[in-house]
């Protein structure tokens, strides 16, 4: 497989999700659960949960009628420079593929110290706080490219790795050069029913869109696209409210 | 049935100890801590962590708050053993061994929550095996291992000096032997120290996701990394004082030379007021420079309740410029009192640091459709830490119980308040003649 | 962390940090494993109660640890650099040449109600070395010790072909739950053990007055006796008792332990017998 | 030499130091690394050789074309089809991880099979004059509807109950659409249908909560909960200051709304029971001899306490009608006997409950989505077994009138081919396939022709709902929040229900901070919701977005069951 890689002309493959055709229906999210083996969590609701891409619901900060929403799913931002898991990581188990530029997790490797999940802005890393366990027989819909993570490691999008492979495969079976994995597309993209979620090569294609905590200078990977003002607003730092009621609705609802 | 049981063969000849009974009512309520806190911890690693409150936003909490505080205030070990060793201190003989023994109960206990703190203990080791020499952790990993080691070796000779081993003739010479190179390992244990502090503070400035925490750094280090070791080398002393202090107040006995005291408050004033002096530069830069530079004005982190500016000026004033002044004011000092109370707001300042590096760094919001976020511990939690004190409280009652911590103490105890070494020579001679 | 695992780099990053790591990993252990192999040298040429009477003279308070010169108040202030073996001492040597110490005529010499025979020299550690007319030497406790003794529970003294080493232990001596170990004033293998009674004879290794010279003799018996019995007054103070004070010329009873029942007679003894 | 027990020692002290400078010993331990990957209690998914099998998912009507990608035949994963004219490649939230229903562990797995069907018939036997033995059939539209229509015309006294299944509304040709409520983004009609018009017409969203069909809603109005009959009044016509008074909207918006209504039309009024207009739907081809069942009954013309049986197939989940709707027709000694996937549902009201197959285990056709004018007739494949144990409704149903529907789906396909009517889009690519059985079980599609004028009927919308009556005084004013029932939803939905919260759970509802405060409730607490037509046990979200005096509910058969027919409720905290 290393071998194979050296083959590939370097991909550096991102997102465009466009707020304004989101409308939070979370297809996305449960998709990715489907594709990535992703147990439901017993307990801890939105704060212990697993869930590689998650759709919050922001809104405009007024009140009362001017208030106005928006669904912006999160997943991994795929950093392109330095991301500071990987940076941070003691053991090496946050690795960046040069032939995708995907920020790969490695649970197999990791020690569950969690200092990635601290180290990451976007909160798009989660903790396997249980075993993982499905409903009696449901095992047998996992999904068999995927290995199911164990309890105390983390866990997080890595755009459908298994996908990646198959495709490949898939390539080099139908004869095409391997070097393009035509019909690549990780599960959120594929099962968005509004098209929101769009998959691309940043090296073939030119996106345009804002990222989220660009300052942070992390050099995300996704882009998001909106018409409206305040949604692009939201990709700044934070909006400061001495009180946390505002915010207190993202408790509830996403 | 306690009386039974005499152990007075095993205390050090000439040191007044309280009887066995008495020691074994010392003993048992922190024993009983201690069994409740594994227990607790027993229940992490089986259940796992879902028996703590920590979440994927608060990832870090009570535990890894613990280990910094506690391996802050350990320093005392390696700064005293480096006062001692390597700048030739005699007078801090007088704690240098509790200050060991201290530092042993401090980095063992942290490690073993760390331990319990991960989710996958049975592969500590591939941070050994697959070190990602860039990231802080791992440097800490390695720095804090082995100063356990070097801390062990350290410990084995107050060990060996117990009346009863001595009289096996090899632990007798081999401690001799050891002892006389404890310099090197004071000198290894000074270096390993200056790392891992110095990392375990890096550990969060590195954070460039975090602009709460993040440091510009000089070389690879960000200016964590230093404060960090200086706060660590300033609160080191005060912490040996006020566990020093404490000891002669339970043990109603005099250990050291109040000079000694004085001694350690007068470093440790110094060092904290360099460190203040440090922290405030630093915090200027920090709200000036860094944090806007990546999009988030410092006023922002301090409008969420309960943490608020005051936490700053806790941080500074309260508990760090206030406790060097009082180390440094000849009068002040003069008073064991003071010594002790400037010692105690020194532990604090160091602990309220820690906290608000690890605990307040996650609660802040990145993003701006995010809230703020709060934790509190669970009992288990809680249990684990109650652990790492029961198990210091009880590693340091026996130490004193059974070595010579203090080796002064024996001199103190002849020297009867009402008749002092001085005129006594005096009298001797006059006899002599 | 090492060259055959995966993900091992050998750049600057990893040359510097696991470079740091493997030196201080040998360095601990190099310290440790000489430190076993020094012991096992000194063990080997049985330095063993040697090391043991250093241990104890270190451990030893500062006030007990002053020169004999400082007794006889010749000298202010002078801690023994030489755990009280002064042949090695350069000092006492010049000093003795310029005024070397009279030796009062013999016979026996009442000091403070004791027998303190001027025929022989004494050790700190409460022994006494009688050179003989056979060229071997005969020692034993002196007075103070005996008293302190009184009738011994336990004794075990060494065997004739055994070595005793200055400063090193000559016999035990056991009195009320505390085992004393008794220093020997000098180097020889014992001839004979008990013909006096808590006595041994012992061929010594080198005669003359250079081989008793860290041994008390003449006038410097006495300061120093007085300074034993302020450091007994002291360690039976210590044990909450009322010392016989030379104040009141109190003479003390031939066994002192059985006076002071209460008293922790392992402190008062260890204290006495130099022990640390 | 001799080997001493020293000489040995030094041997394997030799060796062991020797073998740490090879690489050996570190291998393994870099080797021992995989154990932990196989950590006991991770399940490992098992492989098989891949395959895709098409079919269409029941779970509504809108039927979206599925494609479930199948190891050794197991389904692990379910995408749409791109190419499908309706669905067009999408399929929500609830149909991407259908294939979980199976094994839900909250389904039923067995019931009292021969008890229930001994009632039944002892109860039939003794039906009195006036009495009737009813179906209450869930999903109208079904070839099963037929098949009960036809056992009821041969059972005494017999009545086939379901809601108006034949009309459509022809979003196509609309300009302007006004919902009440109804969520027209959120899973209201063929989710890929409505994205691909979405661009055709303007959407004004009337809704008291910022709902996520408001959300992309081009225009959203925030009137009063409850005011919905009253803004259509004004729009129609009626005064726009009581309207303004009671939505709480500026007459200006009124005024504006019911000028483009008029100005931009075509347009399109919709609502949470119909809308206006709607257009007549024929239905697929049945065979000629099936054409002497019973017609549909409305329940609401059924007279007082005159069910004695009353079968209740919701195996195919629908729009629920409310217990407290059902309940005053029937007799006091009624024998209700329900199929059903779990417990949910009239499970509670029923004496029997008996376990029917569930999607995807059945094949079963699936009546045409609301917001497709022409008629369709597709099948959900049986991609899974069922169980040991499972009843079908159909089978149960023909039992008792003796009549023989095992191939009921064969015919009614025979029937459509006979008909020589409509078009047919097969996943596979064949344009007009020989044996349109075998193609239909594939996966395909039948799509009628369009009438070239279909009669316009405009259903009377915004009725007021039975308690609006005697006008409950509870103080919240319900709100759905989810598209529609469903009694079993995949483990996984507690991504987006507990694990997000981006939804509500089949039993979570939200309520604004200050209703939470009154009621002494906070996020994650239970309470029971009580209204009318009884209570049920909730989950308690706190949400600022829900506006004050409003309780948003979820989407499950007890809170439908419950609230169904309600617009006010209250919670009390348990």
């Amino acid at each position: 497989m290393t071998s194979s890689k050296k083959t590939i002309k370097a991909a550096r493959y991102g997102m465009t999700i466009d707020i304004d055709r989101c409308n939070g229906c979370g297809a996305c999210m449960v998709a990715c659960a489907v594709e990535n083996n992703i147990p439901p969590v017993p307990q801890g609701g939105d704060r212990k949960g697993l869930t590689w891409i998650r759709v919050y619901k922001v809104d405009n900060g007024a009140q009362g009628a001017d208030r106005r929403s928006a669904f912006v799913p999160m997943l991994c931002q795929q950093c392109g420079n330095e991301a500071p898991c990987a940076h941070v990581c003691p053991q090496n188990a946050v690795e960046i593929d040069p032939a995708t530029g995907i920020v790969g997790q490695m649970p197999e490797r990791c020690l569950g110290c969690r200092y990635c999940m601290a180290a990451c802005p976007y909160h798009a890393r989660y903790y396997n706080w249980w075993d993982p366990a499905w409903p009696a027989g449901m095992e047998r819909t996992l999904n068999p490219d995927v290995a199911p993570r164990m309890r105390g490691v983390v866990e997080k999008c890595n755009f459908c790795h298994a996908r990646w492979h198959a495709a490949r495969e898939q390539a080099a079976a139908d004869g095409k050069p391997d070097t393009e994995p035509v019909n690549y597309v990780p599960a959120c993209a594929e099962a968005c029913p509004t098209h929101a979620i769009r998959f691309v090569d940043l090296n073939q294609t030119s996106v345009e869109g804002f990222r989220m905590l660009e300052k942070l200078g992390t050099e995300p990977k996704i882009f998001y696209q909106s018409k409206r003002d305040w949604v692009r607003q939201i990709a700044e730092a934070p909006r400061p409210t001495a009180n946390g009621s505002k915010q207190g609705k993202e408790a509830s609802r996403g | 049935m306690v009386e039974k049981i005499r152990d007075q063969k095993l205390i050090a000849r000439g040191l007044r100890r309280c009887s066995t009974g008495r020691f074994a009512l010392w003993i048992v309520p922190w024993a009983v801590l201690l069994v409740f806190g594994l227990y607790s911890a027993g229940l992490c690693l089986v259940k796992g962590l879902n028996q703590t409150n920590m979440d994927n936003r608060f990832a870090f909490g009570l535990w890894i708050f613990l280990d910094l505080a506690v391996i802050a205030l350990g320093a005392g070990a390696f700064f005293t053993g480096f006062l001692v060793y390597i700048l030739k201190i005699r007078e801090l003989r007088a704690v240098i061994n509790s200050a060991v023994v201290i530092g042993l109960v401090c980095y063992s206990g942290a490690v073993a929550v760390l331990m319990v703190d991960v989710g996958q203990p049975l592969r500590a080791w591939f941070t050994f095996w697959y070190p990602n020499v860039h990231s802080m952790l791992t440097e800490v990993t390695f720095c804090i291992t082995c100063y356990l080691t070097v801390l062990a070796i350290e410990y084995l000779p107050i060990v060996l000096k117990n009346r009863r081993l001595q009289d096996v003739p090899s632990f007798l010479v081999f401690e001799f032997q050891l002892h006389k190179l404890t310099y090197v390992l004071a000198g290894v244990g000074t270096f390993l120290s200056f790392f891992h502090q110095g990392s375990l503070g890096g550990l969060y400035g590195v954070l460039r996701g975090r602009p709460f925490a993040f440091r510009e750094g000089i070389f690879v280090w960000p200016s964590t990394f230093f404060l960090f070791i200086v706060s660590a080398a300033a609160v080191g002393p005060s912490f040996i004082l006020l566990t020093t202090w404490l000891v002669e107040k339970i043990s109603r006995k005099r250990l050291v030379k109040p000079e000694v005291l004085r001694l350690l408050g007068r470093i440790s004033g110094l060092m904290l007021a360099f460190y203040v002096m440090l922290k405030t530069v630093d915090t200027l830069i920090w709200i000036n420079r860094t944090s806007p530079e990546r999009g988030f004005t410092a006023f922002e982190y301090y409008s969420w309740r309960p943490f608020g500016t005051w936490i700053l000026f806790a941080e500074i004033v309260v508990f760090g410029l206030l406790p060097s002044l009082i180390y440094l004011t000849p009068r002040l000092r003069a008073r064991t009192g003071w010594l002790a109370a400037a010692a105690a707001m020194a532990c604090c300042g160091v602990a309220l640091n820690r906290f608000v590096m690890t605990v307040q760094t996650l609660a802040l919001p990145t993003l701006s459709f995010d809230r703020f976020l709060s934790y509190t511990p669970s009992w288990q939690e809680v249990g684990t830490f109650l652990a790492v004190v029961a198990y210091g409280v009880l590693v340091y009652s026996f130490s004193f119980r059974y070595f010579r911590l203090f080796p002064e103490e024996r001199d103190l105890q002849d020297a009867a308040p009402e008749r002092n070494e001085a005129d006594l020579d005096a009298e001797l001679v006059s006899a002599g003649r | 962390m090492l060259p055959w695992n995966y993900g091992f780099r050998l750049d600057a990053g990893h040359i510097i940090f696991l470079g740091a790591f493997y030196t201080v990993l040998v360095v601990v252990a190099t310290t440790v494993i000489s430190a076993a192999l020094r012991s096992r040298r000194s063990l080997r040429a049985n330095e063993g109660s040697k090391i043991r009477w250093h241990a104890d003279f270190e451990d030893l308070p500062a006030r007990d640890r002053v020169c004999r010169h400082v007794l006889t108040g010749e000298f202010k202030r002078r801690e023994c650099p030489n755990s009280f073996d002064c042949r090695l001492c350069e000092t006492h040597g010049k000093w003795i040449e310029r005024h070397p110490v009279e030796i009062g005529e013999d016979g026996d010499e009442d000091l403070f109600g004791m027998d303190f025979p001027l025929d022989r020299y004494y050790h700190r550690g409460h022994t006494w070395a009688r050179p003989e007319k056979d060229g071997t030497v005969t020692i034993g406790l002196d007075d103070l010790g005996r008293r302190l003794l009184g009738t011994p529970d336990s004794l075990d003294m060494p065997m004739p072909g055994d070595r005793l080493q200055v400063n090193g232990t000559a016999f035990h001596v056991g009195k009320r739950g505390a085992v004393v170990r008794v220093l020997s004033p000098v180097d020889g293998e014992v001839v004979a053990v008990g013909d006096e009674d808590g006595c041994v004879r012992v061929k010594p290794d080198a005669a003359g007055e250079k081989a008793f010279r860290h041994l008390l003799r003449g006038t410097e018996v006495r300061p120093w006796l007085m300074r034993e019995m302020e450091r007994l007054q002291l360690a039976l103070a210590a044990e909450g008792q009322s010392a016989p004070s030379l104040a009141d010329g109190g003479v003390p009873v031939a066994d002192i332990a059985a006076s002071y029942p209460q008293a922790d007679w392992d402190a008062v003894c260890g204290r006495m017998f130099l022990e640390g | 030499m001799t080997t001493t027990r020293r000489n040995l020692f030094k041997l394997a002290g030799g060796a062991a130091a020797g073998s740490l400078l090879t690489p050996a010993p570190w291998r393994l331990i870099t080797d021992t690394a995989l154990l932990s990957e196989n950590w006991p209690g991770v399940p490992r998914p098992k492989r098989g050789e891949v395959s895709y099998r098409f079919g269409n998912c029941a779970l509504c009507t809108a039927g979206c074309a599925v494609r479930a990608r199948c190891v050794a035949g197991q389904p692990v994963a379910l995408a749409g089809v791109e190419a499908h004219p309706l669905s067009r490649g999408a399929l929500c939230t609830y149909g991407i991880a259908g294939h979980h229903l199976p094994y839900h562990p909250a389904r039923l797995r067995q019931g009292p099979v021969a008890e229930a069907s001994a009632a039944v018939q002892s109860a039939i036997r003794t039906l009195r004059p006036n009495e009737h033995c009813a179906v209450l059939d869930l999903r109208p539209g079904r070839t099963a509807s037929w098949t009960y229509r036809r056992a009821m015309a041969s059972v005494r006294n017999g009545m086939y109950l379901a809601s108006e299944s034949n009309t459509a509304v022809d979003l196509a040709s609309a300009k302007t659409v006004l919902s009440l409520g109804v969520p027209v983004l959120d899973g209201w009609g063929t989710p890929g249908n409505v994205w691909a018009l979405r661009g055709g017409f303007h959407l004004i969203q009337a809704e008291p909560v910022e709902s996520r069909t408001a959300v992309m809603a081009d225009l959203w109005l925030p009137i009063r909960a409850g005011s919905e009959a009253a803004l259509l009044d004004a729009v129609r016509g009626g005064s726009a200051s009581d309207a303004a008074a009671q939505t709480g909207l500026s007459e200006q918006q009124i005024a504006s709304l019911a000028r483009e209504l008029r100005e931009n039309g075509p347009s399109l009024v919709l609502d949470r029971n119909g809308a206006s207009p709607m257009i007549a739907r024929r239905e697929a081809p049945v065979p000629e001899e099936w054409k002497k069942a019973v017609p549909a009954t409305q329940l609401a013309s059924v007279s007082e306490e005159s069910i004695r049986v009353l079968l209740i197939d919701e195996s195919m989940p629908g729009e629920y009608l409310p217990w407290s709707a059902i309940q005053p027709k029937l007799t006091s000694d009624c024998v209700v006997v329900s199929f059903a996937w779990s417990k949910e549902g009239y499970g509670r009201q029923a004496r029997f409950t008996l376990p029917a197959a569930v999607y995807p285990e059945v094949v079963d056709d699936i009546p045409p989505a609301i917001d497709s004018p022409a008629a369709m007739f597709r099948l959900a494949a049986a991609l899974v077994a069922p169980p040991e144990g499972m009843v079908s409704p159909t089978g149960f149903i023909a039992g008792l009138a003796g009549i023989d529907a095992k191939n009921a789906l064969q015919e009614r396909v025979a029937a459509i081919q006979k008909s020589g009517r409509g078009s047919m889009f097969d996943p596979s690519g064949a344009a007009k396939p020989a044996d349109l059985w075998k193609a239909l079980q594939a996966g395909a599609t039948w799509i009628d022709d369009r009438e070239p004028r279909a009669s316009v009927i405009s259903t009377q919308i915004a009725s007021p709902l039975a308690d609006d009556k005697n006008r409950s005084s509870a103080p919240l004013a319900i709100a759905f929040s989810e598209p529609r029932a469903a009694a079993l939803v995949s483990p996984l939905m507690s991504k987006v229900t507990n694990e997000s919260g981006l939804r509500l759970g089949t039993h979570g509802v939200a309520i604004h901070p200050s209703d939470a405060r009154g009621a002494g409730l906070a996020e994650g607490s239970r309470a029971r919701l009580e209204t009318a037509s009884g209570f049920v046990t909730v989950d308690i979200s706190v949400d600022d977005t829900v506006p004050p005096g409003v309780i948003q509910v979820g989407g499950g058969p007890d809170l439908q069951n419950v609230c169904g027919a309600n617009r006010r409720g209250r919670v009390v905290a348990l």
